[in-house]
């Protein structure tokens, strides 16, 4: 044995088992959850990209041999519902004009609701907001008619514009929770400067607090625009065929089975709806996993 | 009202549902005066401070600032700039950004705010600073831009809310030594809170040292540090802390204090009142014991064994037991005291403080 | 003395209070208003417009009698159940994995989390195709030889709610996940060196200490789960639809299915006044537990 | 292109105003191959006409889910122009509510009462005297369906009525076929079951039991066979695993089942397949046994409008559903019978002639739509889907249950 000091025994770096019997636990089960994660979108994606004599004589698990991507094409422009046959671009379309005006709106309006309870709070505003969180856990059923009257009453049933409210409404307990813990979360000092500053309710708003709440309002983005874009409870019953969005309009193609059910064209349906929420997650990492555990731990 | 005072707080109550924070607070402020409001945490100097800025609505009393009635004002009408802890400055904008956010609320003209954000930064040393984040700012820095902020509100009364607490001390130390001069140099009205006696010691012209949301003692420093008005302001000030001793004060013949056998005399001691019998507590700092020959001259000496000695370098203290009390006796730290030395110490009834036993007030 | 006005009470905060109005508003009308008048209406016999011929308890008993809520209720305790146990399970599981310091954290961790940006709609359908026993899972394991191989969950009565079950842990383990390894790098590192100097395994650890310590966590996720197991129902719709027969009907699809088909409001609200039952019971002892609690230890 | 017409849609959404008089939304929830087919001639037929233009809003998921989007769209105060519905009691309310439009101007006018046949289905749709809806076509339910195919795959002959279907199950189950084909959505289990009681049981007991709600008719000994029976059909149908009606028709056409007990609607189906009555399949009505049908079928439904204008469009395509030409393309798309006594349907394949026949002959019930209310068909479609797939459940159960959901219908 050489070394400098002519020490005995154990010295220096501690060697490692690199497959060490804990490490083959480990990475082999990580790699069985993973295989179980990815599964169903390995079966999607081959799917979608086989012909329908392919699907039938082979299996699910098998990669396509010719590749086509007429399931998508199909599915995306001719697929028919009744005499629409414009498959689900309409759906798309749809949802993106339910989604943009539902977003801004309904994260607007609970910035606004949790910036004043966290920093202007008045007689009974806590209760209000409790009576909000609660809300939270009322199954949607029970809500669900009183709304199609509510909404007949304003005018805006069957609306795109009704559907956004509904949007509005049910995503303000878990947005106003997720703004006003964020400002409440702020230097209340800060709050108080700009007041003997003399700034007002909105001044403080705009030129305080939202410059400094930008990745707030990024993640209240990816938990708002993943919520609406997978709806499909409110766009099926506060719509109308025209403006369906594109889970129901999904749905409603997977079951508007003319012939034989195209096992390929309904994956690449799928795919197409499930391809916005997944791009925002992949894109946003990160922010997204904090979203949901920020809208989720103070629940 | 005095046209003197700067600011003055009326019959002050505030409280938070059931809890009263504030209870009749009466407090004068003279124009130009440095007033430290000093206590642990949760006495309600902060409350009290909030309070004159407006940010806090009271639930009884008056607030006036320069002769007006400001109770029901906004804190931007008040006339005050403040200073926070944390310093509080909006993270997005630049250093200027930061001085000139109140002046443009306030809808100066721009050529108005830049001359005062000049002066301000001069005032300050921080010209080159202006436009930077506060994020790239040393913490040092950071708490000057808050100052300055204060500054060129170009308002009567400052008030500061524990500014230094966040720096480390060599900073804390130099920014103290600032915040005087620039008293000096503006002669304003200051209004100080902190939680650090050496702080409200150094700058305060009259220090109110608070418990309870009640002010117990409004006095100078050096009237505080001598002559505390109870029993918890001479505890609260000075380091190590004061020694006591219950026993009895006796007022056959010359006053003494009797306690654990021993016979103090009261000769020298300036009594509020004529003295009277009764319960007592006796207080005497641990600078003020002496050992040695000084001890041989003192109005009462007595011989104790050392236990503790903690060496700080200028001085030591050295912990003792005395008439059945463990007590701290600061002395020079070149002495060599050892554990289980006989020390024989000495005070003058001069040095001393007595607070009646259940009112705890000075006697 | 110069005094100021005093500012009308109602005025003061007069900015905050008019941007709470959508906040006041939906509490009240939506959240109350509309949940009081479900309930108001549940006893009445409303037929395809709410109506207000009260019938005292009549659409409960007819509720409690009829099969398919009796199957709805059932499937919902086995799914609830099994959903409760096996999400904070794996959940938990998949977090201490990833807490290892492995390698790859980020990617596995995206993996097992990607399925919960999907809708239940899509997930639904997905597995749909799987659980196929003409192409899925079963006609592989019986071309690979074992030809009495059987698994049609969503051809089988008595286990289709398992089918379902599947999909739904595939969905929305991820999230327990990431709620519980946020709660585990939230726990003192110092415990672990502790831990360590005491020669006290790992596992014992996790269970004699970390867990416990992660109590408000565990809560947070049991909630969480409850409130969506409650609300399922494009899952089912998309999945099975509520068959075979009527072995997958959940509660949710019952209210919507009285409600808009069969033309039955009273039913369809008695049926959501039971769901809301059921939320409650699950919420107030945490209510109570979370926030009763606190108030005592002020 | 897509994108254009998605937001010609959307903003014409917003502004309703904007909506030219003679657009008309319609919802209809006919989804499958031959359903499609057969709307397209409506959607032909009126957009031919002077400036007006069909808006299809087809709502897939069958009438179950597509009822619920109608109705709460009426109620909400967004009604579509026109809208299927069955007649009968399921547009009761909407009627009594004042929420549509009352046509009794045009049905005098072009004296619907003398040329609907028969004339219960323009019954169904009046209310007091007055008209509100448009029947469209009769569709029975009591077909049984069979595969050429299947059975000469099989060896044995096309069986002629319920009997001889049932005894040569065994053989088409050696050849590795599924005698009987079923969907398992909920209407179907119920209809099939409807048709067997026909057939079996007789129209009088179909009479009592469903139209009189005869709570001792439906806990008889004559109901008990039928649910034998049904409960026999059951085991034919075990390995059937289709969900959707149509995919069960295509088991039929294919010849991997045997027959399917579906209404004549699914002769669209077979007609899209391009197969033949007499050749490629047999039809049987009234299961080969009592040869009767019901006249249930497809009504529009006009919601009241405030445009005169779209009333007026509205009005217009209500005649034009009842027009002879229109009657006769429709129909033999759709496989159902014309509502007019007076066309000619020379085009009209043996099964349809069949049903004629029968109509003419007026061997004829009404269906159970007309005489049941939402609720109860509910009621029953729950319990059928259940008894027909969980074969736990005896057929002394499933009668017990049934009788009850009688005892207590409204």
């Amino acid at each position: 044995m050489q070394n400098k000091y002519n020490l005995e025994g154990p010295q220096g770096t501690k060697p490692r088992k690199r497959l060490s019997g804990t490490n083959i636990m480990l990475y082999g089960t990580l790699l069985v959850v993973a295989f179980y994660y990815l599964l169903p979108l390995y079966v999607m994606v081959t799917t979608s990209l086989k012909g329908m004599p392919e699907i039938r004589a082979g299996n699910i698990f098998d990669l396509p041999v010719d590749i086509t991507f007429e399931p998508w094409v199909k599915a995306w422009s001719t697929a028919c519902t009744g005499l629409n046959c414009d498959g689900l671009s309409r759906g798309f379309w749809n949802s993106v004009s339910i989604l943009v005006p539902s977003v801004a709106l309904s994260i607007a309006i609970a910035s606004v609701n949790g910036y004043a309870l966290a920093n202007w709070k008045f007689k009974g505003s806590e209760v209000f907001f409790t009576i909000l969180i609660f809300g939270a856990f009322i199954p949607y059923q029970v809500m669900l008619y009183p709304i199609v009257i509510l909404l007949r009453e304003v005018g805006l049933m069957g609306s795109l514009w009704g559907l956004v409210v509904v949007h509005t409404i049910f995503g303000m307990p878990i947005l106003t929770l997720l703004f006003r813990n964020y400002f409440t979360s702020l230097p209340d000092e800060l709050f108080k400067a700009a007041r003997v500053d003399g700034a007002g309710f909105w001044g403080i708003y705009f030129q305080v607090m939202l410059p400094m709440s930008l990745p707030i309002f990024v993640v209240a983005m990816i938990i708002q625009v993943t919520g609406i874009w997978n709806d499909f409870l409110f766009g099926v019953i506060y719509t109308k065929p025209d403006i369906y969005p594109m889970t129901v309009q999904l749905n409603n193609i997977v079951n508007s089975v003319q012939g034989v059910k195209e096992y390929n064209v309904n994956m690449a349906a799928t795919l197409l709806t499930g391809l916005v929420p997944l791009i925002i997650y992949f894109a946003s990492g990160k922010l997204f996993v904090r979203g949901i555990a920020a809208g989720a731990v103070k629940g | 009202m005095t046209s003197t005072s700067s600011v003055s707080i009326k019959h002050l109550d505030l409280s938070f549902g059931a809890v009263e924070v504030l209870k009749d607070l009466n407090l004068e402020i003279a124009n130009g005066e440095f007033l430290v409001l000093l206590g642990a945490s949760g006495c309600g100097k902060s409350t009290l401070l909030n309070c004159i800025a407006g940010l806090l609505d009271v639930t009884g009393g008056q607030i006036h600032i320069k002769g007006e009635n400001v109770t029901w004002a906004e804190p931007s009408e008040r006339g005050i700039g403040m200073v926070f802890q944390s310093y509080a400055l909006y993270p997005q904008m630049s250093v200027e950004g930061n001085l000139s956010f109140g002046l443009k609320n306030a809808k100066l003209p721009k050529d108005e705010i830049k001359k005062r954000v000049q002066r301000a930064a001069e005032v300050l040393q921080m010209e080159d600073l202006l436009k930077r984040k506060p994020a790239a700012l040393s913490g040092g820095q950071r708490q000057r831009v808050a100052i300055g902020r204060a500054l060129v509100r170009d308002v009567d009364v400052f008030l500061f809310d524990e500014p230094l607490s966040n720096l480390d001390a060599k900073l804390r130390a130099d920014l103290r030594v600032e915040i005087k001069r620039l008293h000096q140099q503006l002669h304003n009205t200051m209004i100080y809170v902190t939680h650090d006696q050496v702080e409200a010691m150094t700058l305060a012209d009259r220090i109110a040292i608070m418990k309870d949301g009640l002010i117990q003692q409004l006095a100078s420093p050096s009237e505080i540090y001598n002559k505390p008005a109870n029993k918890y302001v001479a505890d609260f000030i000075g380091s190590p802390s004061m020694n006591f001793f219950l026993g009895a004060v006796n007022t056959d013949g010359a006053p003494t204090f009797e306690t654990a056998g021993q016979t103090i005399p009261l000769t020298g001691y300036e009594f509020v009142s004529s003295p009277a019998a009764g319960n007592a507590w006796m207080g005497i700092r641990p600078e003020h014991i002496v050992v040695g020959e000084a001890a041989e001259a003192s109005d009462f000496k007595i011989d104790t064994s050392v236990e503790i000695v903690e060496p700080m370098g200028s001085d030591t203290v050295v912990w003792c037991e005395v008439m059945g009390e463990r007590i701290r006796i600061r002395i020079d730290g070149q002495s060599s005291v050892e554990p289980g030395d006989t020390l024989r110490i000495g005070f003058d009834a001069a040095r001393l403080s007595l607070f009646e036993k259940t009112t705890e007030s000075r006697i | 003395m110069a005094d100021a006005k005093r500012p009308n009470q109602l005025l003061r905060n007069l900015n905050a209070k008019v941007a709470a109005i959508p906040m006041v508003a939906t509490a009240l009308v939506v959240f109350v208003g509309c949940t009081i008048w479900t309930i108001v209406h549940s006893f009445t016999k409303s037929k395809l417009l709410p109506k207000t011929d009260f019938v005292g308890l009549d659409q409960y008993e007819r509720l409690w009698k009829t099969n398919k809520w009796l199957i709805s209720i059932e499937n919902l305790a086995i799914y609830g159940i099994c959903s409760l146990v096996l999400s904070i399970c794996i959940g938990f599981f998949l977090a201490t994995l990833l807490d290892q310091k492995i390698r790859f954290e980020n990617t596995i961790r995206t993996i097992i989390l990607y399925p919960f940006a999907l809708s239940f709609v899509v997930t639904g359908l997905t597995w749909q195709w799987i659980l196929n026993p003409d192409f899925g899972v079963q006609k592989i394991v019986r071309s690979l030889g074992w030809e009495s191989f059987a698994f049609d969950p969503l051809y089988n009565q008595d286990i289709v709610i398992y089918g379902i079950l599947i999909a739904a842990i595939w969905q929305g383990s991820g999230l327990i996940m990431v709620i519980m390894l946020a709660g585990l790098r939230g726990i003192d590192q110092e415990i672990w060196k502790a831990a360590r100097v005491d020669g006290i395994p790992k596992w014992k650890t996790y269970i004699f200490i970390v867990i416990p310590m992660m109590r408000p966590v565990f809560v947070t996720a049991l909630v969480l789960i409850t409130a969506g197991i409650v609300k399922v129902y494009d899952l089912v719709v998309a999945q099975t639809n509520g068959g075979p027969g009527i072995a997958s009907e959940v509660p949710a699809k019952y209210v919507i299915e009285s409600m808009f088909k069969n033309q039955n409001l009273g039913q369809a609200f008695a049926a959501s006044t039971m769901m809301l039952v059921t939320v409650l019971i699950i919420l107030v002892p945490y209510a109570y537990l979370e926030y009763g609690g606190k108030r005592r230890a002020k | 292109m897509n994108f254009r017409n998605a937001l010609v849609a959307t903003t014409a959404l917003c502004a309703a105003s904007a909506v030219s008089a003679a657009d008309l939304e319609v919802t209809h929830w006919w989804t499958s191959g031959g359903e499609a087919a057969a709307v397209a001639e409506f959607a032909k037929a009126f957009n031919e006409t002077e400036g007006n233009n069909w808006v299809d809003g087809a709502i897939a998921g069958g009438g179950g889910v597509a009822r619920g989007v109608i109705v709460s769209r009426i109620l909400g105060g967004d009604p579509m122009h026109a809208t299927q519905l069955n007649h009968g009691r399921q547009a009761e309310e909407l009627v009594e509510a004042g929420l549509m439009l009352d046509l009794t101007d045009i049905a005098e006018e072009g004296g619907w009462r003398d040329i609907v046949h028969p004339v219960s289905l323009l019954d169904s749709c009046t209310v007091d005297g007055k008209v509100y809806c448009v029947p469209v076509n009769i569709h029975s339910w009591q077909w049984l369906w069979l595969s050429h195919k299947a059975y000469a795959d099989a060896g044995v002959d096309v069986p002629s009525n319920w009997d001889e279907f049932v005894s040569s199950a065994p053989a088409l189950e050696a050849a590795g076929k599924v005698p009987l084909a079923m969907g398992q959505q909920s209407w179907q289990s119920s209809g099939a079951f409807g048709v067997m009681l026909v057939a079996l049981g007789g129209p009088e007991l179909w009479t009592k039991v469903y139209a009189e709600k005869d709570a001792d008719a439906a806990a008889s000994a004559e109901m008990a066979a039928v649910f034998e029976a049904a409960a026999a059909a059951r085991e034919l149908s075990a390995g059937s695993n289709v969900s959707d009606w149509n995919l069960a028709t295509a088991m039929v056409i294919n010849g991997e089942a045997g027959g399917q007990i579906m209404g004549d609607w699914a002769q669209g189906e077979f007609a899209v397949a391009e197969q033949v009555a007499g050749e490629d399949y047999t039809c049987l009505p009234g299961l080969g046994v009592n040869e009767i049908i019901s006249t249930g079928g497809d009504a529009f439904y006009f919601p009241k409008q405030d445009d005169p204008e779209v009333e007026a469009a509205q009005k217009e395509l209500a005649k034009l559903l009842l027009s002879k030409e229109v009657q006769v393309n429709f129909n033999l798309k759709k496989g159902s019978l014309p509502v007019r006594g007076d066309v000619d349907l020379a085009a009209a394949n043996d099964c349809m002639k069949k049903g004629l026949e029968i109509l003419a002959s007026g061997n004829i019930l009404p269906d159970g739509n007309q005489v049941l209310s939402a609720d109860t068909t509910g009621q029953l479609e729950d319990l059928m889907v259940e008894f027909w797939n969980d074969t736990s459940i005896t057929a002394e159960d499933a009668h017990k249950r049934y009788a009850d959901i009688i005892a207590s219908a409204d």
